[in-house]
């Protein structure tokens, strides 16, 4: 018999979970060149993240967001907005959630999309500030979401009971 | 590890009690297979019997009346899977019309779901703000006709609510259809006894009252037309197919006499600390909603919603503290979509996200729940200040 | 009670192994519901996971195809029941026919005959003398198109006659359709391995290899359509609804556990007391007529027929002896039909009456089998005397 019982999660994403960095305090955000917003309440997920940008070498100084989400999305968001600090727009826009979650040490299969969402929301952010400082051209379509991330989610190994 | 662990999850299973185990570390030496003829088997088959005896008897049901399963999802499917059944020969007269409600567990909705390919008519009926049903709707379901079956659950496994089982089967024999109560949530937490609520199919589970795991009871008033769901043999008098599960037999009529000792006083005590955490929660954390009916409910559970903070996340930093609840929405169980059951009662799906169930349970204590009403406001205010969602007094607040 | 207790009836269940005795008393301690996502529910989940795993890993198959079931019965109603699946959806290119045997495990033989209710045309392999069946006939049945499922056990449990699953798989494949096989009582005695027997479904059950009762498990091979049979959660990847009997499932895994180290010197033990007791009645009784298949048999089964006794009396006798054996027939089991298996082998009805099944185990010691063969040339003597049917040396004899 194992005697497991230990957090299912990686220790990188617990502790991100357990003090998540960077959380924007209250609900202004007039002081950041960039917000992005993405999720809605109905899926159970939204993601807010908000940034700030060096104008001269495009580099973001700082990043915080809010979510309302799982552990996934609150410990994928925390580790993204770490490291995003520092890169220049073109970088932080291409970083994937696969990069997010090996960073994380990994992801349960069914937790995957809640990773997603803290990415989505960067990208609009940086698209966000594009148009805030009159270029439009470098605005990126985020990919579309015809449907609602909820239906693909693998939804086996686990049930309520 | 945290330095306490504290079980508030007694709905979705419970610890066997120590006299379960007691009985189960005895039931180990007995092997004998209960259709066998020999001394092995008559001593299995005697205490199989015996079990059953003692399971009917707290139901006020005989013991030929007791058909032994592996499971509550099982004896559910059993009841749904008759109305399908192919021949007239089995099940005589057989009404291909099924009416349940929209809250029902999951092993209700999908045989239903499934049932429908096999040319039976399901309906689902409606609950109101509280998640009781409304007879008035029955009725009219019932009017038009043919409606073999009406399945209702007796108390909801997420909310709590009980609904009155008494009046839903005398209105469904008043219309010639039989009349099914999943009580798997309701035995051994509240009084059941099947005369009382006319049923003619009641299903139960061990694992839900401090009894095994893949053990369950399948009521059926004598006289109901049957077919076997797990064909083979003779087992069970021919109606459950597979060798007796001697040992999570002998465990099921263990708990249930427990049960019968132990549920009064308990359902007392649980109902206090219910309403302790229903103070507290409401004293000590802003825009608390609770979601089930006040009190035609299991005395053991209270579900609350907290507008703002995602279930999964109030579970996980509860969990990190040392305290087990369930989301009330299926986050935890790895689908994203809220609670059918929430849905169903008309909250919107963000209240349904943001729920948790507290379940207690025999081992339950004071100490526990002030722990809980400890360490639950500071998770919630920690949450909520990260969310994108949350407005103090917003719209949430004008409905609680 | 007799000075002695021998169990000679290891078919039909098998004492607990003192390992898996040891797992069940400590996995008592663990409670929590797999699919909980608190650390309660992870702990048993890594447990429930980890059986998967070990049980897996002795039939060659990937944790991934292995689904556990509440008994052997419920994993074969489960297989044959896709083959009714009234929808496209969940079981694409469905073709709803199936050749199965006539020596099948009731809980096949019924299920099929309900499925014709269902739509599904089915039949049934002869088998000849030894029990075998033969694959000119079943190349018959496939080439008459349209089978989607093969299904033929791989020892039987009466008699022990080994089929030739390999060669019976190809042959349902080159015809498009898949195969099953009822591995009940070949698993753990023999060698089976999902592969090699090139299999697409498998069942089998805890309580013929010194595990528990009510829990099995059915190998699915991964990509081969599949439809819950107990329809609900989404436990075992929504292939079986219901909590996962936790205790259940660990104690299967470490009845396998067992099965590995010790099957294959005890295969070689009970082979050569098989042999034993076969030389030793055939020498003392006159006129014992054996069933089934003398070599391709597993290892531990010896079915013999005393022409004038009958079966239930032989039973009875030795079971006041302190010996416990099965009739062939299935007069144990509430019937008084003559056994269905050993008609199939063409006996006629006396002879099958009058059979008797010893079934050896983990535990069975050369005492024992000289016991036997001390105490039963008196009881056939005894009953012969008693008889209307007995003539030494008559028609039986000829054929022995
Ligand atoms: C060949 C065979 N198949 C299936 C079964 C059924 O197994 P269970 O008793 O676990 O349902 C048995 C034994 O009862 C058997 O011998
Ligand atoms: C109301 C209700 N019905 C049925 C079940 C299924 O019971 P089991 O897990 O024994 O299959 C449960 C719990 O899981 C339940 O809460
Ligand atoms: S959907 Fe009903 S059996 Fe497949
Ligand atoms: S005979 Fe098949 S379901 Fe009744």
């Amino acid at each position: 018999m194992l005697q497991s019982g230990e957090w299912a999660y990686t220790e990188k994403l617990k502790e991100h979970f357990e003090s998540p960095k960077n959380v924007l305090q209250g609900n202004d955000t007039s002081a950041f060149d960039g917000v992005g917003m993405e999720g809605n309440l109905q899926c159970g997920d939204q993601m807010m993240v908000a940034i700030k940008v060096d104008k001269e070498s495009e580099k973001i100084t700082d990043c915080q967001w809010k979510t309302y989400g799982c552990a996934s999305a609150i410990a994928s968001t925390s580790i993204l907005s770490e490291m995003v600090k520092g890169m220049t727009l073109d970088q932080a826009f291409n970083i994937s959630p696969k990069e997010v979650a090996k960073e994380l040490g990994g992801l349960p299969e069914n937790k995957i999309h809640c990773s997603v969402l803290g990415d989505k929301a960067l990208r609009a952010a940086i698209n966000d500030y594009f148009i805030r400082n009159g270029m439009s051209d470098r605005v990126q379509k985020v990919q579309a979401r015809t449907v609602c991330q909820c239906m693909n989610v693998t939804d086996h190994d686990i049930e309520e009971a | 590890m945290p330095s306490r662990q504290i079980y508030f999850d007694n709905n979705a299973t419970t610890p066997l009690h120590p006299e379960v185990k007691k009985e189960l570390v005895a039931a180990m030496e007995m092997y004998g297979n209960p259709s066998s003829m020999h001394a092995f088997g008559r001593e299995a088959r005697a205490n199989v019997e015996d079990a059953r005896h003692r399971v009917a008897a707290f139901m006020g049901a005989d013991e030929s009346e007791i058909v032994f399963t592996g499971s509550g999802s099982e004896g559910n499917n059993t009841v749904l899977s008759l109305f399908a059944c192919g021949t007239s020969q089995c099940f005589p007269g057989m009404k291909p019309k099924i009416v349940t409600t929209k809250i029902e567990h999951p092993c209700v909705l999908e045989t239903s779901q499934c049932l429908v390919h096999r040319g039976v008519d399901v309906s689902y009926l409606d609950v109101d703000a509280y998640g009781k049903i409304d007879l008035g709707q029955l009725e009219e379901y019932l009017k038009s006709d043919g409606v073999g079956l009406v399945s209702v659950m007796m108390a909801n496994n997420e909310i709590g609510t009980i609904q009155d089982i008494p009046a839903i089967s005398a209105l469904a024999h008043q219309y010639g259809a039989l009349m099914h109560t999943d009580a798997v949530q309701a035995f051994g937490k509240i009084p059941v006894d099947v005369n009382e609520l006319g049923v003619d199919f009641l299903t139960i589970s061990g694992h839900k009252i401090y009894g095994p795991k893949g053990i369950g009871a399948l009521y059926v008033r004598k006289g109901t037309p049957y077919c076997p769901f797990i064909r083979g043999g003779h087992q069970e008098r021919g109606r459950r197919a597979g060798t007796e599960n001697t040992l999570g037999i002998m465990g099921l009529a263990m708990a249930v006499d427990m049960r019968k000792i132990e549920m009064a006083a308990e359902a007392e005590r649980l109902r206090g600390f219910r309403e302790m955490l229903r103070e507290g929660i409401s004293a000590r954390i802003d825009d608390a909603l609770f979601n089930g009916h006040p009190t035609d409910s299991i005395p053991n559970t209270l579900n609350v919603s907290f507008p703002g903070a995602e279930g999964e996340s109030i579970l996980l930093y509860l969990d990190l503290a040392g305290i087990a609840v369930s989301t009330g929405s299926a986050c935890a169980s790895g689908s994203l979509d809220p609670s059918h059951v929430l849905l169903a009662t008309g909250v919107d799906a963000e209240r349904a996200h943001g729920s948790i169930r507290i379940s207690m349970g025999r081992s339950t204590t004071v100490e526990d729940v002030e722990y809980m009403l400890d360490v639950l406001p500071g998770i919630i205010e920690r949450i909520r200040n990260m969310s994108t969602a949350y407005i103090k007094g917003g719209p949430h607040a004008a409905i609680r």
